[in-house]
């Protein structure tokens, strides 16, 4: 079979497994639900690696395969096609999200067991993984579109999940909002890309771009950053980014799957799939690439500070993709991939690790309670030191080859790229801090309540089910994770899922050692070839070299950590007193939920407010009151029109069409 | 007329098409009163008794003197009748009974004589569009006489023809599939290897069962069901407005034996010389109408619910099951 | 035949029916004289269709005819209720939307 | 002979259109409607539509005038009173109607249209308007409007068996 078909089928089995699952609802029983869910994951993850082989036995040059199925639209010569493209860039991208999706479904598959929604929860899932693998495998900018559009419906689905909990709800909300604004900023350059070129397929786009637009030429620049309003507002990047810790709200798979290995790439993914319009316009890519380094350095720095599991690493995942953003921003396109990948890996495993330490925790999030699970759950506490370690590029860990990639480039292309290179350092000397953090604070000590509750009885206690965030009593309906929770170290499913995501964080990054494989760069060639960094890049020597500045600062980032939370544990407290500005500044985000409602939340509740009191109360109340009279009258005289009979209608209906005809008429003459 | 048969694959002179039309009318008319005879011969043998045998040898132009009966009886109308179109009525069921004959088929183009009235590309729909008129017929009859057995009858008759039509077409559609055209000329001529009624045996059975509904015969004749209206639609009709009738009904009948002959039994396909196409094609549709007088001496009548819900609900599943079920093979081979 | 006389025809023939609309107060006729000037449409459809050589035009007409076989369902099950709940059959009696 | 053709289905579908709007019991307008669209028919044929015509027929003859038949029969054949309560549209109703129909003429003879003044397009192949031909356009580019409209269908289905359907509280009482 060709790449093409090996792509529609990719598409259509996570489509089939979410309208099975949802239509057969009750119908069947919720594990064999599950099993269709996973098994259609697996199944587009295996058409993935029959494309991979298709692709992979065409000619270089011939990789790109565009396969169009239907007509979408056709309008006055121009046609828009429901098209799939497919080359090493979606193959790869089809992989990352079928593969690790297929891992966090078993995963799933075990941590929801007891959900009342479990048809929901795989459906929505399902729907998820189809939208995105529709947004990467779209042939043209129309269909990215629509992908965009439902991957962020099924990200509100899935933050939502738990309806009952309003904030689980405003979560979701704030979610698909700040999506919806990327959405408008990606139509508005669709639209201007339409205008330019008269085409959205990507093939013709790229083709005609260069003949189109010179460098830097605003049309193509204003294109850019309408594409990067899209990618920062589905990749939380700065000032977009509000929503990705509030979506910690969705059940923990969630979070897994779509605020760390899949959804929040998507915008890393496009600015490498629209690579060409960037070079056409230096300003945007490196504008984004800024923005990129922006990011990693506040979401790291509020990493440090916050308390909550889960919204540590949401901020983490903020600051990896900031990575890639630098990464794309400033060429190194087969890097920014070769991240996206192993960080889905451990972000996923490390997502994971933390749903099953919170639901032995009775569903509470706060580290500050958590001690002694080194010993409460071994298994866990293994993948979480795994996770953390490629999380802050530990040497030998595949974060540690990927990310100090991307650094190299950057110092390789010197100047202002220099100075980004710095600050990345910075970052992952902060990363190392944070993840090690966790760590340092959950896993040694002696055990707290819950721990030793576990380690006495063999389950989790049975906590009052209640709102991580609020601490309210909630009913059991809003999905629970139940009584007959099971964790990690007995659950198959999550165990399975863990332990192949934890064996690919360590070992992933032999897939591109430098000078030696390089397999991602050589897989990815044929999608950037048209790159102008195509030929440039740091020697082998170099990279080394970037590689151990890496690992130094990894290890004394941990290091450090160990400093801070192990060996003298006052020196945290004591600093956040003595810098307590700092501090609150950090533990609340850098006041950017504030910023926002202050700039744009709070003028318009204000006009409102104001439209509402005031305006609406005398100026147009006054008015009412005084015309209204006027209108009375006046309606008085119009009411005999509205006689509610039918035929006086067409009446006047017919009226108005001989009107107008005849004006038309008088008009040509 | 050149903008009419534009897409006609084949078309004589004008001369020669008012040959051939007068040419089908005489043959077809002269067969009603034979099929007439025959029927009640057989009725009367499968019941025990002898049928008619006074006039003529063997009672054998009863017909006629059926015909001379009706003729000469006084054309009747009975008071509450709406003039116009009482009598237009029969005369509309006869005319589109008889313009459908010109899409039968007894042979192809034989020495410049396409043996056939004409061979439309709509083919079969043209059927199917003058059965919709024949409609027309029975309700205009039943609804003009004034008279409530007569419109019940009608409206009876007029709720059966729309539901079995449906089972109808859906039947044809399988062998339309086959065939790929809808011309009946293409149909028989896609028969050389193998009579549709073979690959297609349940259309058939379903056609056929539609068909008795359609021509308001035994076991379906509920329309003119004499136990309960008397005699449905056509009670206050006498005389040869009757016949009209009379005679419609049973070139019905005729013309849906040709029409299955046509589409699953090879229409004019059999062997010997070409010149034995039009008998082998007679005898085909002869043959079935046999089958309508039997069934009419074996079977007895449903009751009005019975035959709705077994039109809705046996026959379109089924029919439209074989409808998809030929798709899926049409499309895999 | 000029096309010009298929479009005066399907003019025409519009015209008699918004008439009908008009000038008719029983629902069912009114019905039927939407019908006269969807008709009225598919002819000037098929005109242009055979004008421009275009067969797209006859596939619109088709679909008319099975938006004309809804409107037709729906508004004769209106009727049917209307019947039903003993209302006058006249259009001029429904005057929910009097002003 | 087209000529004739054209005429006579003119003749008849304008008669029809007119006994549709002038007879005064619903019963006879829909037979008047019946009429007119068989010469709409033939019409459709000269325009070289014979798919048309023919599902013109089956469907319009063959079972959209049935279920006007079926409800014209049950609603009976109620007559029209001749009072009016707004006898202005009787005055005002043709007179508008009849400045439109000139107006549209005005704007067919007076337009620019390329074919006015002959048979129309002379690219129309074999097989122009055939089932074939239709089939291909209605199955391949259309298909999306052919599924709207089959949507369509079954919604009204749906809609018209509420409609009309006997309510459960309506068959207890009585």
């Amino acid at each position: 079979m060709s790449a093409a078909t090996w792509g529609w089928l990719v598409l259509l089995f996570p489509l089939l497994g979410s309208l099975l699952i949802g239509f057969s609802f009750r119908k069947i029983p919720p594990k064999v639900a599950g099993a269709v869910g996973i098994g259609a994951i697996f199944l587009a993850f295996l058409c993935g690696i029959g494309a991979l082989i298709a692709v992979q036995g065409e000619p270089s040059e011939s990789r790109h395969v565009a396969s169009s199925l239907w007509e979408y639209a056709s309008v006055g010569g121009f046609t828009i096609d429901l098209g799939i493209y497919v080359d090493p860039l979606s193959v790869f991208m089809v992989l990352v999200i079928t593969g690790v999706s297929t891992l966090i479904h078993v995963y799933s598959y075990s941590y929801m067991q007891s959900d009342e929604g479990y048809h929901r929860f795989f459906s929505y899932l399902n729907f998820f993984v189809f939208s995105m693998l529709l947004l990467v495998l779209a042939g043209n900018f129309a269909l990215l579109i629509v992908g965009w559009a439902f991957v962020g419906f099924a990200s509100y689905a899935l933050i939502s999940y738990w309806y009952r909990r309003e904030t689980a709800t405003k979560a979701g909300m704030k979610a698909f909002v700040i999506n919806v604004i990327g959405d408008i900023g990606l139509v508005l350059a669709a639209i201007l890309i339409f205008r330019e070129l008269g085409v959205v397929d990507y093939a013709a786009v790229f083709e005609k771009a260069p003949e189109v637009f010179s460098t830097n030429q605003w049309e193509v620049v204003a294109i850019c950053l309408l594409l990067l309003v899209g990618a920062f507002a589905k990749s939380a990047q700065m000032p977009f980014h509000t929503w990705l810790a509030d979506a910690m709200e969705g059940p923990t798979p969630v979070s897994a799957l779509i605020h760390a290995a899949t959804m929040v790439t998507a915008g890393v993914y496009l600015v490498a799939r629209a690579h060409p319009l960037f070079e056409l316009a230096p300003t945007a890519a490196d504008l984004a690439a800024w923005v990129g380094v922006g990011t990693l350095l506040v979401a790291g720095t509020i990493a440090i500070v916050v308390t909550d599991l889960k919204r540590i690493i949401a901020f983490s995942t903020m600051s990896q993709i900031g990575y890639m953003f630098v990464a794309v921003g400033i060429g190194a396109y087969s890097a920014g991939m070769f991240h996206l990948m192993t960080h889905a890996f451990f972000k996923a495993l490390l997502f994971m690790a933390a749903g099953s330490i919170i639901s032995a925790m009775a569903n509470r999030q706060n580290i500050d309670h958590m001690k002694g699970f080194g010993k409460a759950m071994p298994f866990t506490a293994v993948m979480l030191i795994i996770g953390a370690l490629a999380l802050s590029g530990f040497p030998g860990t595949s974060g540690w080859f990927s990310k100090d990639e991307i650094i190299d480039f950057a110092s390789f292309r010197g100047g202002m790229y220099e100075v980004m290179a710095v600050g990345m350092l910075i970052g992952a000397f902060l990363t190392a801090i944070y993840s090690f953090r966790i760590i340092f604070r959950i896993l040694p000590g002696k055990p707290c309540d819950e721990a030793q509750y576990l380690i006495d009885n063999g389950h989790v206690v049975h906590g009052e089910p209640g709102n991580p965030a609020t601490g309210e009593l909630e009913d059991t309906e809003v999905g629970y994770p139940g009584e007959e929770h099971h964790i990690a170290e007995q659950a198959p499913g999550m165990k399975i899922g863990m332990a192949v995501l934890g064996f690919l964080a360590l070992v992933g990054g032999l897939l591109q050692i430098p000078g030696v494989d390089e397999v991602i760069t050589k897989f990815l060639e044929p999608s950037f070839e048209d790159s102008i960094f195509v030929n440039s890049h740091p020697t082998v020597a170099e990279a080394w070299t970037g590689l151990g500045s890496g690992a130094l600062i990894s290890i004394v980032g941990i290091f450090t950590a160990w400093l801070l939370y192990v060996k003298k544990p006052g020196i945290p407290s004591r600093l956040e007193q003595r810098l307590q500005p700092v501090h609150s500044l950090l533990v609340n985000k850098w006041y950017f939920d504030e910023i926002i409602d202050f700039l744009i939340v709070n003028p318009v509740k204000a006009f409102g407010r104001f439209s509402n009191e005031i305006f609406e109360r005398y100026v147009i109340n006054g008015l009412t009151s005084g015309t209204v009279g006027v209108i009375r009258s006046a309606g008085g005289a119009v009411r005999d029109l509205q006689s509610g009979m039918l035929r006086g209608y067409a009446v006047l209906m017919l009226f108005g069409v001989v009107g107008l005809l005849l004006y038309f008429l008088i008009r040509s003459i | 007329m050149t903008a009419l048969l534009a897409d006609t694959t084949f078309v004589e002179a004008t001369w020669i098409l008012v040959v051939k039309s007068i040419l089908i009318f005489i043959v077809i008319l002269s067969v009603v009163p034979v099929v007439l005879l025959v029927e009640r011969k057989l009725l009367g043998r499968m019941q025990q008794r002898y049928g008619p045998n006074r006039v003529g040898p063997y009672g054998s132009i009863q017909p006629l003197a059926d015909v001379g009966k009706l003729l000469s009886k006084q054309s009747f109308r009975p008071k509450a009748a709406i003039p116009f179109l009482y009598e237009i009525a029969p005369a509309l069921t006869i005319f589109s009974a008889v313009i459908t004959l010109a899409i039968l088929p007894f042979g192809d183009v034989q020495g410049g004589w396409g043996l056939y009235g004409i061979d439309v590309p709509i083919g079969i729909l043209y059927f199917f569009a003058f059965s919709s008129i024949a409609f027309y017929g029975l309700l205009l009859g039943g609804w003009a006489s004034g008279s409530k057995y007569s419109f019940l009858g009608a409206m009876r008759s007029a709720a059966q023809l729309i539901s079995y039509e449906i089972a109808m077409g859906l039947s044809l559609l399988g062998v339309v599939m086959m065939a790929g055209s809808l011309s009946l000329v293409d149909i028989v001529k896609a028969q050389g290897e193998i009579w549709y009624v073979v690959p297609q045996i349940v259309a058939f059975l379903i056609f056929m069962v539609a068909g008795f509904a359609e021509t308001n015969r035994v076991p379906f004749d509920l329309p003119e069901a004499d136990a309960e209206l008397v005699a449905g639609y056509q009670t206050e009709y006498g005389g040869m407005r009757f016949g009209s009738y009379m005679f419609a009904e049973y070139m019905e009948v005729l013309i849906v034996s040709g029409i299955a002959a046509t589409m699953f039994l090879g229409g004019w396909m059999g062997p010997g010389p070409s010149w034995l196409d039009p008998i082998w094609m007679l005898a085909k549709m002869l043959l079935l109408t046999g089958f309508f007088i039997w069934i009419r001496a074996t079977l007895p009548r449903f009751r009005y619910d019975q035959l709705m819900s077994f039109g809705w609900k046996i026959l379109i599943p089924i029919a439209t099951l074989n409808v998809l079920v030929t798709a899926v093979l049409v499309v895999a081979t | 035949m000029d096309i010009e006389w298929y479009l005066v025809l399907s003019a025409l023939l519009f015209t008699i029916g918004f008439t009908g609309v008009l000038i008719r107060r029983n629902p069912v006729v009114i019905l039927l004289c939407l019908e006269l000037m969807l008709s009225a449409g598919a002819l000037a459809m098929l005109a242009f269709s055979r004008m421009l050589g275009d067969q797209d035009g006859q596939v619109m007409v088709l679909i008319v005819l099975v938006v004309a076989a809804c409107e037709v369902v729906v508004g004769l099950g209106i009727v049917v209720a209307m019947f039903r709940r003993r209302l006058p059959l006249d259009v001029d009696d429904m005057k929910e939307l009097k002003g | 002979m087209t000529e004739v053709a054209f005429f006579v289905g003119a003749i008849g579908a304008i008669g029809g259109a007119i006994a549709v709007v002038a007879m005064r019991n619903p019963f006879y307008s829909v037979l008047a409607l019946v009429v007119h669209l068989v010469f709409l028919a033939g019409i459709f044929l000269l325009l070289r539509a014979q798919f048309i015509a023919a599902a013109q027929i089956v469907v319009y003859a063959g079972a959209v005038m049935v279920i006007y038949v079926f409800v014209a029969a049950y609603v009976g054949g109620i007559e029209e009173p001749m009072f009016d309560s707004s006898p202005m549209l009787r005055i005002v109703g043709p007179i508008l109607a009849v400045a439109l129909f000139v107006e549209i003429s005005i704007a067919v003879l007076g337009s620019s249209l390329t074919a006015l003044g002959t048979d129309g397009s002379d690219k129309i192949q074999g097989g122009f308007g055939t089932p074939e031909a239709i089939g291909k356009l209605m199955l391949e580019d259309f298909l999306i409007a052919f599924e709207a409209a089959s949507l369509l269908l079954l919604v009204a289905a749906v809609a018209a068996i509420i409609l009309a359907g006997r309510k459960k509280a309506q068959k207890e009482a009585a």
